[in-house]
């Protein structure tokens, strides 16, 4: 850990927040697709088998 | 307990009043230059004003709804004391409308460089000043309910109404961000308050009860 | 269930019809026929109690009165179900599934009103009627825009709900092979009002 | 075989589906590094001292919440002029990543100019505009969400990037002109003889090239997915067709 | 003076009607039959170019369309004849008296729209149609509200404007005893898209 | 012509416009505090953006009972240009709006203390800027127009565009007020309100059309 002086909230909490957001972004993201490819993968299971 | 979840269902009115919040607060600067000091002089006056707008902008979907659909009348038959249902009518308008924007003020106090003494005093007297803003705007609205172009009627009806909780108000918000006494404006605005919550919806039911004849 | 007698309806202050009679009792339909403008609106609205009437007296309960407009009356952005169920809540009732299935509107349950064809729309709109779960219904023009099988699916809905002891007036330009009596209003038009410069009639 | 042959949606997801994992890689790998690199191995600056590291996450995201409107503006054009359903789709699909590195431009400027500016806040032009930008996505987010159809969506969306554009690069003037700016100018052109020190320029490149890849990688995973939800509801609006 | 050929249209994204096809001479009526939610009005709006068609060509002279829907398009705030001159005068027509008393609406004249019952509203947003000097007419349902002697005035103000050299495409589900052809719509209702899982129908 | 003469007849839009006008510019004191200085500061930003608050409000009539009665569908198929048909409606709109805040805008410059040179000048910003508000909002309002909650959608789009106008417009008034050089600013606001004029009608025709299919 380098030492981050008098600054070390303002950095850390900069980091922290980005970090966050980032993240949030990529899980969202990540789920929302895995969620919509099985749900598209069932439909057309089923479309597939009623013709 | 329906009327809250309407309102929420309904969402338009929460959203609306924090989106008017919103764009005031962000308007001002534009709109009164950018120089910081003039910005927090005046920012409790605006976030105050802005709330005002935002309360009387979300009145006329307070009563306007129920008369249109009839439920109104349901309500008045219904074995409810008027001045009962009145008084859930303005506890949801101020849950949905009042309570965010009381959330949202120390955020875009920030915007408006806001002296950092400023905070805890424009929130305590939003908190405190708004319920007012409710059961005032409650009384126009059950004035002008039915009537052609109600809500031009009931904004100019209000504003009077509102000018002393806006002045106590903006005063409690204006003397705390300078660090001045705040007791005297404090104490008043939390005697309008009270006294609106206490009396005015008898006033409402009965000017009601004269528009649903 | 309701009985008129020697009612005069006006329209905008100016009388429309006067000395209309007629009692109505559980399970009959009451079939109201005229030229456009005769003023059938303006007496369903007045027995609705949307307005007073000029002179003579309506008895009956006017709690148990549900009323069907021209106008659908329809959230438009909100769908067939809400629509529904929003006017199942104001009247207290718990169930919109046989309504549902009643006007054939099983399958755009969940379509916004908006996005609905005319007929449907007023399919939606009678539909109304039966979940409001009251005795005396009072229709202007029900079937406009209807085809002939929605047309089948009202009658018979009216049909049920006569049988169940219900009672139904409603105004129409066509026959809908409901078996009611026929009331035209033609000779109820108001008379020009003797011009009388004493004080009882002189505004 | 030209380009637009990736605007057939099949092809498109067959693509990405073989290129996107060491993609996500790479840009991971850049990213992480870049950070690690500017935050543990880059010494203070002798003015800010350490608050001199936020540059690495401050830079690439107002870097990318420009050029992901910029993105958007393309793919709204190629969507009004050749009607590609991809293009309009991913112009859907970068709008919430260009909010967020909006948000984290917005945030981690506001954290640094407490130390540096010593306020929170201020209306200097290139906040002003960025805020403008954030409210710019917003509106552009909340339209798409509000409209059922998604071939009316995409057209109104585009005029609406189009338009909104305009109105972006005015404002941007307008603001300039309005006040004078605390913020600093770019360090980072080429002409210029000051630019930053090399130690602070290596990993902020670093950062700024896994940004770009990132927020790459993102937009064709989420395009990916936004097709997908576009063939299920047509495939719904099909079943639901055949119940009827 | 209007042709259709291998037209499909579509609403909300959702395929309709498919491979119609038709010819329209001067002259001639067409009345569209269907049922409820066939997609009488989708092609009808289809036809005046309020939206574009899915397949298929339209060929005729989009100008000479004048267009009546469902709603009656009336400012309820203006009086009959200000309605009837606005659309005159967006028409370049010049006159509005003989259309007035076409559909018997010259003692309704300086009312406003808003007073007038269901069917002289109805009216009045036929007799529109006739300021607009356009020679094609596509109506959506027209009768709606109508009495049977307005039901008259208006078939006679089509058959005049047929033999006038004029053309009427019109959806209706009540007999008007004009007689043109009939378009039952049901067997072009639209079928399933075939599946396809390659590339052209892939969304 | 026939949106003139409703737009007077129904009434609402030209009175809400200017009331809301009235109560926030009557409020700013209340709300900011009696000191003159502070308010002479901030009267040429308060006069512009009740006016673009006015406009806002008055916008969601703009095409929203045109599209309910269905009369924009048969003027999407009239021999007018949609895009003529769109100007007019602008025209109307500020006719009823716009105009009556330009001329009210001195009388309530007198509330809040304006500076004497700063009459001539809120009045010509306004009267060259609200076009641009009426314009801009009018393709906000065909963008909308239709939609669920299209009102709040409506304020949201056309905020951030509103800014530039307010910026030049309020600068304007601004430096007119306090007596310093305003060509820029005016050439500024006169090129963008031209530029709306030209180019956004065709933006918002596109837009309608497509709403309309
Ligand atoms: C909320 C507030 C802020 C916003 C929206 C913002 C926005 C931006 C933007 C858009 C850039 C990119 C400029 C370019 O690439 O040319 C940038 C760069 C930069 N910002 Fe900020 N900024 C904010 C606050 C701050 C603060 C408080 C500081 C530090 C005192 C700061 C320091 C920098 C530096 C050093 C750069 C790099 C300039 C360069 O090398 O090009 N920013 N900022
Ligand atoms: N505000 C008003 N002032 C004067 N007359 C009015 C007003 N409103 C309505 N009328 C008239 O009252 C009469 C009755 O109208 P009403 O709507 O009851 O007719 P209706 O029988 O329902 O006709 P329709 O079959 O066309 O629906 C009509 O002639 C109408 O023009
Ligand atoms: N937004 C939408 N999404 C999906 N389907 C829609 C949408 N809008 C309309 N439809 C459907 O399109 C079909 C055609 O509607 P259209 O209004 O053309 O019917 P119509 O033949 O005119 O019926 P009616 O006789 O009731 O007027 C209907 O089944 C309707 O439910
Ligand atoms: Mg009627
Ligand atoms: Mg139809």
């Amino acid at each position: 850990m380098p030492d981050l002086g008098k600054y070390a909230d303002t950095v850390l909490s900069a980091y922290g927040l980005s970090a966050l957001l980032l993240l949030g972004l990529l899980v969202m993201t990540l789920r929302r697709g895995a969620k919509v490819r099985a749900e598209l993968a069932a439909v057309e299971q089923r479309v597939k088998s009623n013709g | 307990m329906r009327d809250l979840r309407l309102a929420f269902r309904a969402g338009g009115g929460f959203g609306l009043g924090l989106a008017f919040f919103l764009i005031v607060t962000v308007m001002v600067p534009f709109s009164v230059g950018p120089n910081s000091a003039t910005l927090a002089t005046i920012a409790p006056g605006v976030l105050w004003l802005g709330a005002l707008l935002a309360c009387l902008l979300s009145l006329d979907r307070l009563l306007a709804l129920d008369w249109e659909d009839g439920s109104l009348d349901l309500l008045a038959t219904a074995p409810l004391p008027l001045e009962g249902v009145l008084s859930i009518k303005a506890l949801a308008h101020w849950l949905t409308t009042g309570l965010p924007l009381v959330l949202a003020a120390p955020v875009l106090g920030v915007l408006l460089n806001l002296p950092a003494g400023g905070y805890l005093w424009i929130t305590l007297s939003l908190l405190i000043g708004t319920p007012a803003l409710s059961v005032i705007g409650c009384f126009g609205a059950a004035l002008t309910v039915g009537l052609k172009r109600g809500g031009l009627l009931m904004s100019l009806l209000v504003m009077p109404l509102y000018v002393p909780t806006l002045i106590f108000g903006a005063e409690v918000a204006r003397r705390g961000a300078q660090g001045m006494a705040v007791e005297t404006p404090l104490l008043m605005l939390g005697g309008i308050t009270l006294g609106s919550i206490a009396l005015l919806p008898f006033a409402s039911a009965a000017v009601l009860r004269v528009n649903l004849r | 269930m309701i009985e008129v007698r020697d009612l005069g309806v006006s329209r905008g202050a100016v009388p429309v019809l006067e000395a209309v009679g007629f009692c109505l009792a559980a399970g009959e339909a009451l079939v109201l026929r005229g030229p456009n403008g005769i003023g059938k609106t303006t007496l369903l609205r007045t027995l609705a109690g949307l307005q007073p009437p000029l002179r003579g007296e309506i008895i009956g309960d006017r709690e148990q009165i549900a009323y069907a407009a021209h106008a659908d009356g329809l959230k438009l952005t909100l769908s067939v179900e809400e629509n529904l169920w929003f006017w199942a809540r104001v009247f207290g009732s718990e169930d919109i599934a046989p309504v549902l299935s009643a006007f054939n509107l099983v399958g755009l349950r969940t379509r916004p009103a908006g996005s609905l064809s005319a007929g449907q729309k007023r399919r939606l709109s009678l539909a109304r009627l039966m979940v409001t779960g009251r005795r005396i219904w009072i229709l202007d023009e029900p079937t406009v825009s209807l085809d002939t099988a929605s047309v089948q699916l009202f009658a018979s809905a009216v049909v049920a709900h006569l049988s169940a002891g219900g009672a139904a007036i409603m105004a129409t330009h066509i026959d809908l092979g409901i078996d009611g009596r026929l009331l035209d209003l033609a000779p109820f038009k108001a008379r020009l009002p003797a011009l009388d410069f004493d004080d009882g009639g002189f505004l | 075989m030209s380009i637009w042959e990736y605007a057939n949606p099949k092809k498109f997801l067959r693509t990405t589906e073989r290129i996107l994992p060491p993609l996500w890689l790479v840009s991971g790998v850049l990213i992480l590094g870049g950070l690690i690199w500017g935050f543990f191995f880059t010494p203070d600056d002798y003015r800010q001292g350490s608050t001199v590291k936020i540059i690495y996450l401050h830079v690439p995201a107002a870097l990318m919440a420009i050029n992901a409107w910029f993105m958007m503006l393309v793919a709204s054009l190629i969507w009004v002029i050749r009607r590609h359903h991809v293009s309009a789709l991913a112009a859907k699909a970068a709008a919430p990543v260009g909010v967020v590195m909006t948000l984290i431009a917005l945030i981690t400027g506001a954290i640094w100019g407490q130390p540096m500016w010593g306020t929170w806040w201020a209306w200097d032009p290139r906040l002003t505009s960025f805020l403008v930008l954030f409210l710019f996505y917003l509106g552009y987010i909340a339209l798409w969400e509000a409209i059922d159809n998604p071939d009316t969506a995409a057209d109104l969306t585009s005029i609406l990037c189009l338009v909104g554009s305009v109105f972006a690069v005015l404002s941007r003037y307008a603001v300039n002109f309005w006040n004078q700016g605390l913020h600093q100018g770019a360090s980072l052109s080429l002409d210029k003889q000051e630019n930053v020190a090399d130690v602070f320029a290596y990993p902020l490149y670093a950062c700024m090239a896994g940004f770009i890849l990132f927020f790459l990688v993102l937009v064709l995973y989420r395009t990916g997915t936004e097709i997908r939800l576009r063939r299920m509801k047509a495939l719904l609006a099909r079943e639901r067709m055949s119940d009827a």
